[in-house]
């Protein structure tokens, strides 16, 4: 259940290869795993994106993240969870945010990921900033829902 | 009373600051350390608030010491 | 788009890390990324399992997995998507499958992920033997439903 | 007409064999292939079948040269 905001780019595969091969990884145990990446693209509503700056409201955003991730884990019965979101300056192609489940049937694994990604979307506080093509820059303005 | 008020995101450009330290009388609420902290700028539509880091309506309440946080709505993920 | 039937054990996320950097993948425009990953576990209905040996339909499997791969790009609008299954002799912790999709957005990569698994656990012709840890063995007669 | 029949995982196990091929007469169905092919064994509950590679129901018709697969519900992933 460890979550990490992170200041520079990450590579979600290789840090899920890391997780996993950690020697107190629940191993024989688990039967599913569900992962999702989030990458900054170089288009939205029509404009081609730059640039993008991530801000966040530090200390909260972490005890939010570690909240619904322990939630996850009750709720779903989870063997481990993990959740990596960037903040600072991205560029197109950067993973923005990691959010991986693991647990013993995948009914459990999907449901939980795609649930800590619904409330880490609507509730965590991260605010994104786009830098255009153009040179200009604007605020997004709400996430799209999910579900 | 005292209370320390934080601006995120494109409300920390409206507000043009980033903190502030407002007084206000005891048993106030989230909504009047708005207008203690906004210099009679109305609130923008959808504005979030959070004390002490977790979410409230502006109607809570505030103590002494509290820490308030306005933002508009989250765009991580 | 492709699938994949392995004879021998895989990295999943290594397999991931190499598919996306190839020069053709469509970078720019991936907003989202969902990944399943199946393991073998180390029991199964309160038993202890020592090793899986996984049989398939040779044609008719590769033949249905790129039918529902198909089927998936064409109904979410996918930019990509990758299935790899194992067969042959497992041991508990080796990944059985990994379904990854590659879209603009969220819900349809989470949409499309699921509904893949769930085609390829109820219909691809794979078939599951499990040796027990007391040395008897037995065909896994069914899977368990994902919704 | 000829066929080649398929037995897969455990339903090749009770067959004692994972290949055939069978004589039927023209204007056959995949349940008249399992009669030839299965030695006047009963047919388990939820066995299935495809020809050609294909899913198809006990009644489908088969054709001179048809490849016929017979298996238990299946359990990959």
């Amino acid at each position: 259940m460890p979550v990490e905001v992170l200041e520079s780019p990450f590579n979600p595969w290789q840090r899920l290869q890391d997780y996993e091969t950690r020697p107190e990884a629940p191993h024989g145990r688990i039967g599913a795993t569900a992962v999702f990446v989030g990458t900054m693209r170089d288009f939205n509503l029509d404009d081609g994106v730059a640039a993008m700056t991530l801000e966040h409201y530090p200390g909260m955003t972490e005890g939010y993240l570690e909240r619904i991730s322990a939630e996850a884990d009750a709720r779903w019965g989870l063997l481990d969870s993990l959740i990596l979101h960037r903040v600072g300056r991205l560029a197109p192609q950067d993973p923005i945010v990691l959010v991986a489940v693991w647990s013993s049937h995948r009914r459990e694994a999907f449901e939980a990921c795609r649930w800590l990604m619904e409330e880490l979307k609507s509730k965590a506080p991260f605010w994104k900033r786009e830098t255009l093509t153009d040179g200009s820059a604007r605020w997004v303005e709400e996430n799209t829902r999910g579900y | 009373m005292w209370v320390k008020v934080k601006f995120f995101a494109s409300l920390r450009e409206l507000m043009n600051r980033a903190d502030a330290r407002v007084e206000l009388p005891e048993g106030g609420s989230v909504e009047d350390v708005w207008l203690a902290a906004s210099d009679g700028r109305e609130k923008p539509a959808n504005v979030l608030a959070a004390v002490n880091m977790e979410y409230v309506d502006f109607s809570a309440p505030v103590r002494d010491g509290d820490e308030v946080a306005f933002f508009p709505p989250v765009t991580g993920g």
